[in-house]
This record gives C-alpha cells, sequence and structure tokens, in this order.
C-alpha cells in the first residue's frame, strides 16, 4: 500500500534520513523502532508531507504522492498522530475532534466517527467541553489518537503513542491499535516500548542514525538477541 | 572658496520630505525648485548655474542638523535652504554660524529664533516669513478691533511650534486689550476628526474662533464647526493660504473666514501673477502658502548671492543682510536688524468658500 | 588561569585606548571631516540605545516599545540642567540625573507592566512613553511644549561620545555575562523554567528595565547636548521603532549585533541622502530584504568573535581564491555565449558568507 | 444633556472607525501572531483607490468601494506572499520589523507617486454625503449611520465566520499549530491567504468610508488611527473580534469625552493611562482570558 | 524525620477537582514514587508543591529540622530557594542556551557577587565565576554531559535533554527533588540507566525524591514508598510489594497483567 524508495532527508547539514526504504501493505501493522534521534518522527513527518525530502519517492496504491501537499495526502486516507500530541490546544475537546474530519463532509459518519471514538476513549466524552490544553498528557494523548481517526483514514501513522500513558491505558491503546487495523485501518507505528510494538506489529524495520538497520516480522525481532539488547533493555 | 572654480554654484536643500511634516517640505521645494529652473532658464547667475542639492531630513531636527553639516562641509553649499520648521531650522543655526555659511527658511516662524540670549543677532542665519508674534498680534487686534469680537476660542495645533507660537501670542495680545479667551483646545497633526472638541465647545459662550494651524485640519475644523451650527467668525494665519482650504471645508463652510497672509491671489501685481501660472504650469495645481514662500526664499538667496562680492558664505551672508525692497511673490520686503523680512501683512476675508476683500493690517 | 584573564582585559583596554588615540588624532588634523565627525556621533548615540535596548528586549525578552519615552527623560534633565548651568560640570550632571532619572521611571514602569506579556507589555510601554511626550508637550512652562528646547552650546565631543559608548557597551556586556545576566536570559528562554530553578522573574525583569533605561537616558542627554534643540516630538512612537529596528537587525542578544546594525544602518541611511525622494522607499525595501535574507539579525544572538572572525577570514579567502577559476569560467561560458553567469555565483557567495 | 448626547453620537462613531480598523488588525494576528503595520497602509490605499476611482474614472461611491476593496484584497495577499510567508519559521519579531518596511515601503511608496499632499473627494460625492438628520441640537449624518452599521454588520460576520465556518475553524486550527493543522487536512496557506484577503478587503472599505466621511486623505493618513486601532485591538484583547470592536468603541468613547470635556490636550494621555490601568487588572485586555500555561 | 507534609491539599479548576483533599508525608532522605492514572492529578501535585498554581486548600509544609514552614500559595522561586527543585513532564529546558548555561542559570541562587561587582568583573566575581563553572561541570560529569557542555540544550537527543533538566534541577541543591515522568520517551536501556543515575545522585546529594512514572519497571525498583492517586485523591499508599497487589491500584491503574516487569 505505502512504499517509501531511497528517501533522504537535510536539516541543513544534518543528513537525518539517509536512504531509507520501506513498505507496510495493505492491513498490516508495521513498526518502526530506533533510539532516539534516529529518524523515525522524521520518516513519519516526510510521508505525511510536513517535510519535504531532498530525494527520493513516497507512493500510496502505487500512486507517486512524493510532491502532493500534506492536504492531499490526507484526503487519499493518509493520518498522523504527531510526536507530542500537538492537540489544539486553546479548542475543546470537541472542536478537536471536528478538526479531525475537515476535509470530510459526510455529517452522518462524522457522527457515528465520534460516537466510537467516545466508545474509545469515554473520558475524552466527560471532557468534551475543556480546552484541549488544560488535559493531562495521557488525555492528550488519546484526543490525539480519536482526532486522526475522525479522518476514517486507510493509513495511520501513530508517533509514540503509548509515551506517557499510564500502564493499563498502554495495554488499552495497543488493543485499541490492534482493533483499529482490524476494522480496516493500516498501520505504521513508531515507539519506544519496543517489546509492546514487537508483540503487536506484523512487521518490524529497526532505525538506526537515519538508516535502517533490520527489518523482519516481529516475532523475529522480538526474538534477535541484538534488538533484545539495544533495545528491550534485556 | 566655495565651488568657485566649477561652473556651478551650489544650494543646499535640506528639507521635511517625509513623516510628520513632509507636506510642508514639499511645498516649500516645490516653489523652491520652480524659482530655481526659472533662475537657470534665465541664464543663471553671472553664466554659473544654480545646482541644487537636496536631501530629506524626515521631519526630524537632528537629522537636519547632520545634513547642514554634510550641506556646508561635505557638499561645499554656498547657502542653505531649510528647514521648514522652527525646531529644525533653530538647530541648524550654530552650525551656519560655525562653518559661516549662510542658512534661510521660508517658514520658521518662532520668536526669538534669530538672536541669542543677548539680544544680538545670529549673523548667518535669515528668513522671510512673519514670526509668531507679529501674525498673532495681527491677528488679535483684528478680532478685537475690526471684528469687535471678546470671547476667543483658540483651537490649536498641539504638535507644531507654530501652533504654539501663534497661539500664545494671540493669547497675550488678545487678554492685554480686554479679550478673554474661553477655552482652548489642541489637536495634532493629521487629526481628522474635531467633533469631540467642537461639541465641547459648542456650549460655552464666544464669539469668534482663533485656528493656529495648517490648512490640513483647519479646513476640516471648519468644515465641522459649521455644520455643528457654530457660525461665529473663524481665524487663522499664514497655514490657512491653500486652495485645498476649499475643498476641505467645502465652498458652503468657508464664511467669516480670516486669515493673516503675505499676499493675496487677488493681487494684481505681475510677479504674483506670474509665479501663479508658471507653478500651475509645472505643477498643474494652485500653489499654496509654503510654495510661495519657497519661491521667494529661493529668490532671495539667489538674489543676495548674485549681489554678493564673491562667492563666499560671509559675502553671502553680507549680501543677504542687505537686501533692500526685495520685490517677491509673498510681498515686497527687506531684511531688519535681527534678519527678519519687513513685509506687510494682508488679512483676508473668505465668504463662500472665495477671496472677497482683502484688509491691510499694522500692528 | 586569572592571569591569563588579566592580560586580556589589559590588551582590550590597551585597543580600546589606541582606537580612541587614533580618532582622537585624525580629528586633529582634520582627517575625519566635520560630515564624518557627525555620523560617528550619531553612530555612537545609537549604539548606547541600542545595546540598551537589547538587554531589555534582546536578552531578557521584554518587548519594549517605549524606549525613545526613557531616552527622552535623560534629554530633558541634562537639557534643562545645560540651560541653566551652561558649564561641562553642569553636563556631567546632567547626564548622571539624566539617567538616573530614567532609571527611576524604568522601575516605576517596571512594577507595574511587568505581568504583561508580549504585545501587551509592548502596547504599555508604548503607552507610557507616549504619556511621557505628551507631558513634555503639556508641562509647558518648564519645557517649552511643542516648540521645544534650544541649548546654545555643544558640550559632547568625541571625547565624551566615545566614554559613554564605551562604558555602556562594556558595562551592560559585563552585566549579560554575570550570574544576574543570566537570570535575564533565562527570562526569555522560559519564565517558568526560570522561576523553577530559582530567579525570581519579577526582580530581574525590573533591573534589565531600570538598566536598560538608565543608559537610554545617558544616550537621551548626550542627543541632546549634541542636537542643539531637542523637542518632544524626537520622541515619539517612531523613534522607540527605529531603535527596535537596530535592535533587531543586528541580532536580538547580539551586542556586537547592535553595534554593527547601529554603524550600518547609520552609513545606508547617509548613504541614501544622495536620492531623497525616494530614500523612504528603498530604506523600507533595504528593510524587508534584510529581514528576508537573515531573519535572525546580521548576528542571531552571537556574539563577535576572534573564532568566527577568523572563519570569516577562511571563506574570504576561499571565495577569493576561487575568483580567478571563476572569472574563466565565466569568460568561458560568455564566450559559449550562454549568458552571464558570474552574477548568480558571485551573489550566492554574498549571501552564504 | 443634548451635549451629552452629541458626544455619545460623535464618540461611537470615531470608535466605529478604530473598531473597522482593529477588526483587521486582530483577524490577521488571531492567525499569526503578526502586528500587522501595513495594515493601516492598506487602509490608506484604500481611500486613494477609491479617490481615484471617483475623480479619473468618475465612478460612484459603491463601485469605487468594491473597486477598492478587491485591489487591497490583493495588495494584502501579495504582501503576505512576499513578505511575510518566506518567514514563517522566523522569530514574531523579524517579522515584525519586517511589517513595518512593507509599511513605510506603502507609505512612501504613495507618497512618491502621489505627493504629500492632502486630497479631498468630488464636491459632488462629498455633497451627497453628508446629509443627516437633526433632532433639536443633535446631529447624525446619513454617513455617521453607515460606518456604525457598517462596522457592526462586518464584526458579526467575522465573528460568524471564524466561529462558525469550516474556514475560521481552519483558521483556529493554523494559529494553535501550523504543523498539526496541515495534518487535519487543512491548507495552511491558503488559510493565511484567506486572513489577509479579508482583514484587507475590510481596511479597503474602511479607507474609502472614513476617507469620504472627513473628506481628507493624504499618505500617512493611516498612522495615526492605526496606532489608535491597533491599542484599541490589545485592549480588547488581541485575536479576538468582539474585543477590537468593543476596544475601538472605548477608545472613541474616551478620546470624545475627554476632548469633549476641554481636556483635548491631555487626551492621548488619558487613553493611554486607562489602557495600561486596564492591563494590569487583566492582562489581555479585556476580553482576552490570561491563561497561565499548564506545566 | 519529617521533610514535607502535605495536608487536605485541593486544587480545582472550575468545577473540576484536579487535586482534592490530598494528605501526604515525606520523609528526609525517602525515594517516594506518586502513580495514578491519566489525569489523576499527579503534575498538579507538583505544581501546587512548587508554587505554579496555589492551592485552593489546604497546606504545604517543608521542614528544616524540626522547624516547619508553610510553602503553600508562595512564588515558584521562593520555594525553589527554600530547597524544592523539580524537573517537567514536557520538558522545558532553556533550548537556545548551551548545556552548560542551562546548569550555570540554575547555580543563581548560590552566587555570592553583588548586583554592582558584576558590571565591573572584580577579582571576587572572577572567581566566583570560576567556581560556578566548575561545580556545573562537575555536576554535568553525573550525567556524562560534560562532553557536551557548549552544545545547544536543543540539539540534544532527547533522553540526554531528560537528564540535563535533571542536572539543572540538581545545580539549585535542593533538599527535596521533584521528578515528572522522567523516563517517558526512553526505551527500557535509557531507563535503566536513568534509574543508576537517580540512585546515585540520591546518594551523592543527599536527596529527598519524589517521583511520578508510568513505567512500573523503574517505580517498582527504586521507590521505596508509593503514593496512589486516583482522581484527585490518593487511593493508596505503601511499599511498592503492597501496591502491586493492592486491588483498588490494580483496577484502576495497573491492570491485571502489567506486573511481569
Ligand atoms: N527541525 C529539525 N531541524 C534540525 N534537525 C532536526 C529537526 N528535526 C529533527 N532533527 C534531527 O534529525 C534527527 C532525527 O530526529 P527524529 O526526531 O526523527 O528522531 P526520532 O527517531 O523520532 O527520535 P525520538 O525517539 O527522540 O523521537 C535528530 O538528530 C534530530 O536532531
Ligand atoms: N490549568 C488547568 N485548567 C483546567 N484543568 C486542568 C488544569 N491543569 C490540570 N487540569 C486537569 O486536572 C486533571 C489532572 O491533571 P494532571 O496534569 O495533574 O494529571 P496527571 O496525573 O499528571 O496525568 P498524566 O499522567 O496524564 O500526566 C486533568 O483532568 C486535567 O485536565
Ligand atoms: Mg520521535
Ligand atoms: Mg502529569
Amino acid at each position: 500500500m505505502l512504499e517509501i524508495r531511497e528517501l533522504n532527508v537535510y536539516f541543513g547539514v544534518i543528513h537525518a534520513l539517509k536512504g531509507i526504504s520501506l513498505t507496510v501493505n495493505d492491513g498490516e501493522i508495521v513498526t518502526l523502532i530506533g533510539a532516539n534521534g534516529a529518524g523515525k518522527t522524521t520518516t513519519l513527518r516526510t510521508i505525511s508531507g510536513l517535510i519535504k525530502p531532498k530525494s527520493g519517492t513516497i507512493s500510496l496504491d502505487g500512486v507517486d504522492i512524493t510532491n502532493l501537499s500534506a492536504k492531499e495526502r490526507v484526503k487519499l486516507g493518509i493520518s498522523h498522530v504527531p510526536e507530542g500530541r500537538r492537540v489544539f490546544p486553546a479548542m475543546t475537546v470537541l472542536e478537536n475532534l471536528e478538526l479531525g474530519a475537515y476535509l470530510r463532509k459526510d455529517k452522518q459518519g462524522i457522527a457515528s466517527d465520534l460516537k466510537k471514538v467516545y466508545e474509545h476513549f469515554p473520558i475524552l466524552y466527560d471532557r468534551r467541553r475543556q480546552s484541549a490544553g488544560t488535559l493531562s498528557g495521557g488525555e492528550q494523548q488519546m484526543l490525539a489518537i480519536g482526532r486522526a481517526l475522525m479522518s476514517r483514514p486507510r493509513i495511520l501513522f501513530l508517533d509514540e503513542p503509548s509515551m506517557g500513558l499510564a500502564p493499563l491505558l498502554v495495554q488499552e491503546i495497543f488493543n485499541i491499535i490492534k482493533s483499529i487495523n482490524e476494522s480496516g485501518t493500516t498501520i505504521l507505528l513508531v515507539e519506544q516500548n519496543a517489546s509492546m510494538a514487537l508483540k503487536t506489529a506484523d512487521r518490524a524495520y529497526v532505525l538506526e542514525t537515519g538508516s535502517i538497520v533490520i527489518s523482519g516480522s516481529g516475532e523475529e525481532l522480538a526474538q534477535s538477541e541484538e534488538i533484545k539488547k539495544a533495545y528491550l533493555g534485556g | 572658496g566655495s565651488g568657485s572654480d566649477s561652473d556651478v554654484i551650489k544650494i543646499g536643500v535640506n528639507y521635511e520630505l517625509s513623516k510628520d511634516v513632509a507636506t510642508y517640505g514639499q511645498s516649500s521645494v516645490e516653489g523652491i525648485e520652480l524659482a530655481i529652473e526659472q533662475i537657470n532658464e534665465a541664464g543663471g547667475v553671472n553664466g554659473k548655474k544654480i545646482k541644487l542639492i537636496k536631501y530629506d531630513n524626515e521631519s526630524n531636527p537632528s537629522i537636519a542638523l547632520t545634513l547642514t553639516t554634510r550641506l556646508m562641509t561635505q557638499d561645499k553649499v554656498v547657502a542653505v535652504l531649510g528647514p521648514a520648521t522652527s525646531g529644525a531650522f533653530g538647530s541648524t543655526i550654530p552650525l551656519a554660524m560655525q562653518h559661516k555659511i549662510p542658512i534661510a527658511s521660508g517658514s520658521a516662524t518662532a520668536d526669538g529664533l534669530l538672536v541669542d540670549e543677548n539680544g544680538n543677532v545670529k549673523e548667518y542665519a535669515f528668513r522671510i516669513c512673519f514670526n509668531d508674534s507679529y501674525q498673532g498680534r495681527a491677528m488679535a487686534n483684528f478680532a478685537l478691533n475690526n471684528l469687535k469680537k471678546t470671547k476667543a476660542v483658540i483651537i490649536k495645533d498641539n504638535s507644531s511650534d507654530y501652533g504654539k507660537g501663534l497661539a500664545e501670542n494671540f493669547k497675550k495680545t488678545f487678554t492685554d486689550n480686554g479679550g478673554t479667551i474661553v477655552a482652548e483646545e489642541a489637536y495634532v497633526k493629521n487629526e481628522v476628526d474635531f467633533n469631540a472638541i467642537l461639541t465641547g465647545i459648542k456650549g460655552k459662550d464666544f464669539d469668534v474662533i482663533f485656528i493656529p494651524g495648517y490648512y490640513n485640519e483647519a479646513g476640516l475644523i471648519i468644515k465641522q464647526a459649521r455644520a455643528m451650527g457654530i457660525d461665529v467668525p473663524i481665524l487663522g494665519a499664514d497655514g490657512f493660504d491653500s486652495p485645498e482650504l476649499v475643498n476641505l471645508a467645502g465652498e458652503d463652510a468657508l464664511n467669516d473666514v480670516y486669515f493673516s497672509n503675505h499676499y493675496s491671489p487677488l493681487d494684481e501685481s505681475p510677479v504674483v501673477v506670474d509665479f501663479i501660472e508658471s507653478f500651475k504650469k509645472k505643477y498643474n495645481k494652485e500653489p499654496d502658502a509654503f510654495n510661495a514662500l519657497g519661491y521667494d526664499l529661493a529668490n532671495f538667496v539667489v538674489d543676495g548671492i548674485k549681489r554678493a562680492e564673491s562667492l563666499t558664505g560671509k559675502a553671502v551672508k553680507d549680501a543677504l543682510e542687505a537686501t533692500k525692497d526685495f520685490e517677491g511673490v509673498t510681498g515686497s520686503f527687506s531684511i531688519d536688524e535681527n534678519h527678519d523680512p519687513v513685509k506687510a501683512l494682508i488679512i483676508i476675508e473668505l465668504q463662500n468658500g472665495k477671496q472677497v476683500s482683502t484688509i491691510r493690517a499694522g500692528n | 588561569m586569572s592571569k591569563g584573564f588579566n592580560k586580556k582585559a589589559f590588551i582590550k583596554t590597551l585597543a580600546l585606548l589606541l582606537a580612541f588615540s587614533v580618532v582622537q588624532l585624525l580629528i586633529r588634523f582634520n582627517i575625519i571631516s566635520y560630515y564624518y565627525q557627525d555620523i560617528l556621533a550619531r553612530v555612537c548615540i545609537n549604539i548606547i540605545l541600542a545595546v540598551s535596548l537589547n538587554l531589555i528586549t534582546g536578552f531578557t525578552g521584554q518587548f519594549s516599545l517605549g524606549h525613545a519615552g526613557f531616552m527622552s527623560i535623560g534629554a530633558y534633565t541634562c537639557a534643562l540642567i545645560i540651560e541653566r548651568v551652561p558649564t561641562v560640570y553642569g553636563f556631567i550632571a546632567g547626564v548622571i540625573l539624566g539617567a538616573l532619572l530614567a532609571a527611576f521611571a524604568g522601575f516605576l514602569v517596571g512594577l507595574p507592566t511587568l505581568r504583561l506579556k508580549g504585545d501587551y507589555l509592548a502596547i504599555a510601554t508604548l503607552g507610557l512613553s507616549e504619556i511621557i511626550r505628551i507631558l513634555f508637550i503639556n508641562l509647558d512652562s518648564i519645557t517649552n511644549g511643542a516648540a521645544g528646547l534650544y541649548l546654545q552650546r555643544r558640550f559632547v565631543n568625541w571625547f565624551w561620545l566615545y566614554l559613554f559608548t564605551v562604558s555602556t557597551v562594556v558595562l551592560i556586556s559585563n552585566f549579560v555575562r554575570s550570574s544576574h545576566g543570566r537570570a535575564c536570559i533565562s527570562i526569555r528562554e522560559d519564565e517558568i523554567a526560570a522561576e523553577a530553578v530559582g530567579i525570581n522573574t519579577t526582580k530581574y525583569k525590573v533591573i534589565a528595565f531600570m538598566i536598560g533605561s538608565f543608559f537610554a537616558g545617558v544616550a537621551g542627554a548626550v542627543y541632546a547636548s549634541y542636537n542643539y534643540f531637542i523637542e518632544p516630538n524626537l520622541f515619539n512612537f517612531s523613534k522607540s521603532i527605529d531603535i527596535l529596528v537596530v535592535v533587531v537587525l543586528g541580532g536580538l542578544g547580539s551586542i556586537s549585533g547592535s553595534i554593527m546594525a547601529a554603524t550600518v544602518l547609520e552609513l545606508i541611511s547617509s548613504f541614501l541622502q544622495s536620492v531623497a525622494a525616494i530614500r523612504m522607499v528603498l530604506y523600507a525595501v533595504l528593510l524587508i530584504l534584510i529581514m528576508l535574507f537573515r531573519p535572525g539579525g546580521l548576528m542571531g544572538s552571537r556574539e563577535l568573535s576572534v573564532a568566527m572572525l577568523t572563519e570569516l577570514r577562511k571563506k574570504a579567502i576561499a571565495w577569493l581564491k576561487a575568483m580567478p577559476a571563476r572569472a574563466v569560467h565565466a569568460v568561458r561560458s560568455i564566450a559559449k555565449g550562454s549568458g552571464k553567469p558570474g552574477d548568480k555565483s558571485a551573489g550566492k557567495g554574498r549571501v552564504d558568507g | 444633556m443634548d451635549q451629552f448626547v452629541q458626544q455619545i453620537i460623535n464618540g461611537i462613531s470615531l470608535g466605529s472607525i478604530y473598531a473597522l480598523i482593529a477588526l483587521g488588525y486582530t483577524m490577521v494576528y488571531g492567525i499569526i501572531k503578526l502586528i500587522n503595520f501595513a495594515h493601516c497602509d492598506v487602509y490608506m490605499l484604500g481611500a486613494y483607490i477609491g479617490y481615484f476611482c471617483m475623480t479619473i474614472l468618475h465612478l460612484d461611491v459603491i463601485p469605487s468601494l468594491l473597486i477598492a476593496m478587491m485591489l487591497c484584497t490583493v495588495v494584502g495577499v501579495l504582501i503576505e506572499k512576499i513578505a511575510y510567508k518566506p518567514l514563517r519559521n522566523a522569530t514574531r519579531i523579524a517579522v515584525l520589523i519586517t511589517a513595518i518596511g512593507v509599511s513605510l515601503f506603502l507609505e512612501y511608496g504613495t507618497m512618491y507617486f502621489v505627493s504629500a499632499q492632502v486630497r479631498t473627494f468630488p464636491p459632488r460625492i462629498v455633497k451627497s454625503m453628508s446629509a443627516g438628520i437633526k433632532l433639536g441640537n443633535i446631529n447624525v449624518t446619513y454617513m455617521q449611520l453607515m460606518i456604525v452599521g457598517v462596522t457592526v454588520l462586518l464584526m458579526v460576520l467575522l465573528q460568524f465566520t471564524v466561529k462558525k465556518t469550516r474556514i475560521g475553524k481552519a483558521m483556529r486550527a493554523v494559529s494553535l499549530d501550523v504543523d498539526a493543522a496541515e495534518l487535519m487536512g487543512i491548507n495552511v496557506d491558503t488559510t493565511i491567504s484567506f486572513t489577509f484577503a479579508l482583514g484587507s478587503a475590510l481596511a479597503g472599505a474602511a479607507g474609502v468610508l472614513v476617507g469620504l466621511y472627513y473628506n481628507s486623505i493624504n499618505p500617512l493618513m493611516g498612522m495615526l488611527p492605526g496606532l489608535k486601532a491597533f491599542v484599541a485591538a490589545v485592549f480588547g484583547g488581541i485575536g479576538i473580534i468582539p474585543g477590537a470592536m468593543i476596544g475601538g468603541y472605548f477608545i472613541g468613547m474616551v478620546e470624545t469625552f475627554v476632548s469633549g470635556y476641554g481636556y483635548s490636550m491631555y487626551r492621548d494621555a488619558v487613553v493611554f493611562a486607562i489602557l495600561i490601568l486596564i492591563l494590569i487588572i487583566k492582562p489581555a485586555g479585556l476580553l482576552g482570558r490570561n491563561v497561565r500555561e499548564k506545566v | 524525620m519529617k521533610l514535607l507534609e502535605v495536608k487536605k491539599l485541593t486544587k480545582s479548576f472550575g468545577g473540576l477537582m484536579a487535586v482534592s483533599n490530598v494528605s501526604m508525608v515525606i520523609d528526609k532522605g525517602e525515594l517516594v514514587g506518586l502513580i495514578g492514572p491519566n489525569g489523576a492529578g499527579k503534575t498538579t501535585v507538583f505544581n501546587l508543591i512548587t508554587g505554579m498554581y496555589s492551592p485552593s486548600s489546604g497546606t504545604i509544609t517543608l521542614f528544616d529540622g524540626e522547624q516547619g514552614k508553610p510553602i503553600q500559595g508562595q512564588k515558584p522561586n521562593k520555594i525553589c530557594n527554600a530547597g524544592v527543585a523539580r524537573t517537567f513532564q514536557n520538558i522545558r529546558l532553556f533550548r537556545d542556551l548551551t548545556v552548560l548555561d542551562n546548569v550555570r542559570i540554575a547555580m543563581h541562587r548560590s552566587v555570592k557577587y553583588r548586583l554592582l561587582s558584576c558590571f565591573v568583573h572584580s577579582p571576587g566575581y572572577r572567581s566566583e565565576e570560576q567556581r560556578i563553572i566548575d561545580e556545573s561541570i562537575e555536576l554535568l560529569k553525573i550525567f556524562n554531559l560534560d562532553g557536551k557542555k557548549d552544545e545547544l540544550a536543543r540539539n540534544l537527543p532527547y533522553g540526554e535533554q531528560r537528564h540535563l533538566e535533571i542536572a539543572r534541577a540538581l545545580a539549585s541543591r535542593p533538599k527535596l527533588l521533584l521528578l515528572d515522568e522522567p523516563a517517558a520517551g526512553m526505551n527500557p536501556a535509557e531507563t535503566a540507566q536513568l534509574s543508576e543515575i537517580i540512585r546515585k545522585v540520591r546518594k551523592l546529594f543527599n536527596l529527598t525524591i519524589l517521583l511520578i512514572e508510568h513505567d512500573m519497571s523503574l517505580v517498582m525498583k527504586i521507590c521505596e514508598r508509593i503514593y496512589v492517586l486516583d482522581f484527585g485523591s490518593v487511593i493508596a499508599n505503601g511499599s511498592p510489594d503492597e501496591i502491586k497487589s493492592n486491588e483498588r491500584v490494580i483496577t484502576a491503574y495497573l491492570g491485571e497483567d502489567a506486573i511481569d516487569a
């Protein structure tokens, strides 16, 4: 479904992504793990159009989207839960969610998706009139995911969704990711919590200082000694 | 030996071409440039063309100072014209004294500008406009004696020394001679809404308004006052002189308006007629007081240069000092011992937007 | 270690004295003409203003649009004293008293308004400086109102200018490099974090305002005496903006940047005088272009240092060395008839350097 | 009593003008946190465009107004594209300096072409605009009524646009977080351009209306009301549309009453003093909420 | 010996009771955990203790020996100077300053020279500055950051930024250190490293620590005692083992199978 070839990204002189290639197939959960500063966030931001790559191609369903604007990518079904949540702080929870459906016109669809989000995250319903900036860290994370779901994406990027969440919720979030996936959304997941991520994912890529060093199925990597040592604290 | 070996004579132009009072500077320079054009067309001075070196002092006395230094020491001009406002002009006088190069203004009206604290004239500074006390006194006397009004309201331009000087002198003469000032209001340049002030004074008992300021705002004050039903006579000074006054105030509003001036377009002297005609030709509009004063200023200085024994600052200064019966657009004048012009003042009456009469006024 | 420090200070002092004497000699022998002296004076005054505002806005991060107001207090105080005591002592007293009064005003302004942030603070400072100006207009009996004050003598000469400018720069840069200065900088960076690490942010904001206005007062006093004339309108909103432009153009938080920008802007401004009619238009375009190409100002928040100069020199040498090659290339491509490629690379080199 | 009522009318009509300009400031500020100093010069341009339409093309008021609004829209969008857009990621103060540059450019560019002279509108048009109603001693001109009406109408429309429409939501999102807004599928450039277009159209309309009302325009005419309008916007809580309105009326009223009761010399000082007092009590303006950042 | 006592602390935002009736005692030298679901009010407790918010009601007392001093409602800098330092859940470094400067700023409290002497850089001034630099570098060494002292804080990798924040907090020489989710965004290897560092500085500086964290592997490993917050109230308080097996905590927070770590 998503195919990335030889992506190179620079920040001034910093070569942040060094010719990355990866694919995500329809219906998969793919995870991208790696140490701090490896370039995971940069990869996601490039795919969703927030950063312009120096070279390389990104294609969705065989269509080259490298030069499309972020807006057009959203239209094509990409949705991105950014690092650090990035909710709209001065807007209410409800308004945030509505903005997630900005490009959609089907009122009924939006309403039913809103209901679904509230089912996933009941606390958001309780807080729907509170401004998002005053939510607790975890609440904001839920809001960010909920907001992304509101565009009814075909492929969802999640950048460290478990960061700052209570243990119960971490499990919950991964369950939700699974159920979102099961309901037909393809997922590209960036995580620090590598053990959970590998458990959840069908396939995984390991990123180190801007290059992909290992890839394989989730289980495979979870067993790998190297990975265990570097990322699983084992 | 300023520029004596070249075939041009350089005169500095140091005017307010931008920021707050750009209108005064730009108008003055229009007059100056017209005069110099005519002089050069007529062959210049002793075969030499006059070259203007023009700088913009941004309506800022401090920049005016720098420019005067530049004109006098870098560009080596024989004389400097401007600045237009008293503050800026006054601040450059010490430089004229230091470098011994005359400076002259057509519109720096503040009293005492040209004499030091001991009453000695500052030799290198000249002006060809009335000073504030002259006009202020004249208008106060006119109100008391000719119009027989004794209760005045002053609405002054608080952002200029001109407004302040006129208001002060008017007030002094007026009260000294039995009048009372009912209210003194103020506005700043470029303001357009005077309804509040006018509504405020409307309830008071007064029989004449004096507006020491320029036509830009005065026009609007008159218009708004008349619209409000305030129909007492309105007085002003040479700052009123502009064809724009009619457009701003509207013909219907310009009744019982009197202002002091140097000349009147009703004047049929050939200098005035020629000036108006050639000005219209060059700029496609009617001249105003600043245009006329700028024009006279340039002619006055060039006349001095012509008569000077040499092209040194001192010689030009001496020649300017000796100016007698100079025939200007703004009247014929001589330079007195304080370097002020001695010239007659006329008071123009406006009815229905037209100048209907001029009154020669003394003090 | 501390010996090395002293040596550095010694060399610096020596360099400063040398610079002073050289200019003094050049003025004596008329090599620096009156006009250039005048430019020098203006540059010096602008440096004092910019560096002092930089302390408030650049280092402490408090957006002030009222610097001209503090300046005017120094100017009027000094002018009024000189008017009564027209001697050098009067002048010195004027500068000191002017600066102190300005600092006091800074204190008064600081206390209540510093809980305001960003643009709200800016507007409050703007308002205060306008109030000061209006008071100067209306306190006719003391200030002579809109007509302004004329001074017969100028006390400011190269000696005083140099003394005041160097003192301002040295004192303020010493301050910002001290722990107290770092406290100010931390406010700019993150006020909440600064509070959390024990910085009394209110106190340091007030201190920054007081020091900044003190030197604005000095600048005002020098300005008054230099100009022979002051009027309230000299210290209006646009004057504050002008100072701010210098600070931002130099780089917020860079003292050497402020010094450079004050110099460059004065030179540009006098250079543009020869095209009086459109100078403001050109000035505006230049301003926009500079900001577009160097949004962080000339220096960013860095200071000019030896290392930086060496680097710059290296770049310049490399650039110059490449000149012949470039020239050859240019000639060749012109010979080939492919336009004038030399222009492009030259222009680019300049922007990068 | 009459005088009091008349002063209130004066205050409202002056306040409307400040409010009209302040709306533009506040909109642009709301979205990119920029005090768009050039706004008051677009207002001036609007007045000149209207002037030339009426004097050279001999058009009537309404078509002139529309043309002025259209051209100002273009100017506003161009300014944004050329001068502000490249600085999206620069510090706010850098953009502010650029805005000052643009402002000077417009002022002196205009002055270069039309000189610093004041201009007045053709008498036929001015006459038709200065009719009014007289109730005893109280005067209201149709022009005043029109300005007040237009201001209130625009305020309501703007508020509706920002709060209720899609583009309004996009505007608010962009103002809070550009990247996140882009991720929602919002076209950030278009949204910002739209804001400038709207603000500039308002400025253009205000220019023509005010120019006609006072019948006096000059290249620096934007400076004074621009500054006041900016103060008004801050007073009401910058970025908040009804705030601009309240601020405008407040300043109009204070100015009127201070001048009207004989303190015209201290007028601006009083306005600023009250402003500062209010800000000390309400540091984010009258309607602004002083939200402390959650840490 | 008590160091901090919180009594009946309550904070409401509008209608929302973010913290209600919380009482806790922390003894000198303890390492106490503060855990609870998202939105339970943990960060708010920190904000109340450090003066970022003033409480709606209740008291916070800081002890110096036997002497207790109420600190609630005081300004953050006062509280910091009384000996309480913190880190932030969302890192709040002075991002555009160097690593060294971040630490030096926090040492301001101990600077001995007066305001006036910093204008002229007297000899006393210079030796004091040198002391500040030396001590700062010492501190950075603990976090392995001394090699990066001249880098801008923003350019550090995330994990090192967290470390720097702790170093900065320590620079004010606190008695009580509050850490808000120091391990968030770290991978397990980095978290392990962090727990070492916390142990080390605790010994070195004779610190009392209160720690918010969602990473149970860290919390259970290093905390001696744990408070659990839910909906603004303390629902449990005890040793890690007690907490792990507390039913209420499991249902509200931990989940059934979370304790495998
Ligand atoms: N806007 C930027 N400007 C300059 N450098 C950047 C920028 N964004 C990222 N970088 C650099 O690019 C590299 C990759 O960063 P990225 O944020 O993608 O890492 P990451 O894998 O997501 O790390 P983390 O786990 O900390 O989120 C880092 O060295 C970072 O410093
Ligand atoms: N300034 C505020 N205004 C309104 N509500 C607030 C404010 N600060 C916190 N809250 C609310 O108080 C509750 C507690 O927030 P707090 O940040 O203390 O949670 P937390 O326990 O730290 O959660 P997390 O683990 O997710 O960080 C949340 O519901 C939050 O929405
Ligand atoms: Mg990341
Ligand atoms: Mg928290």
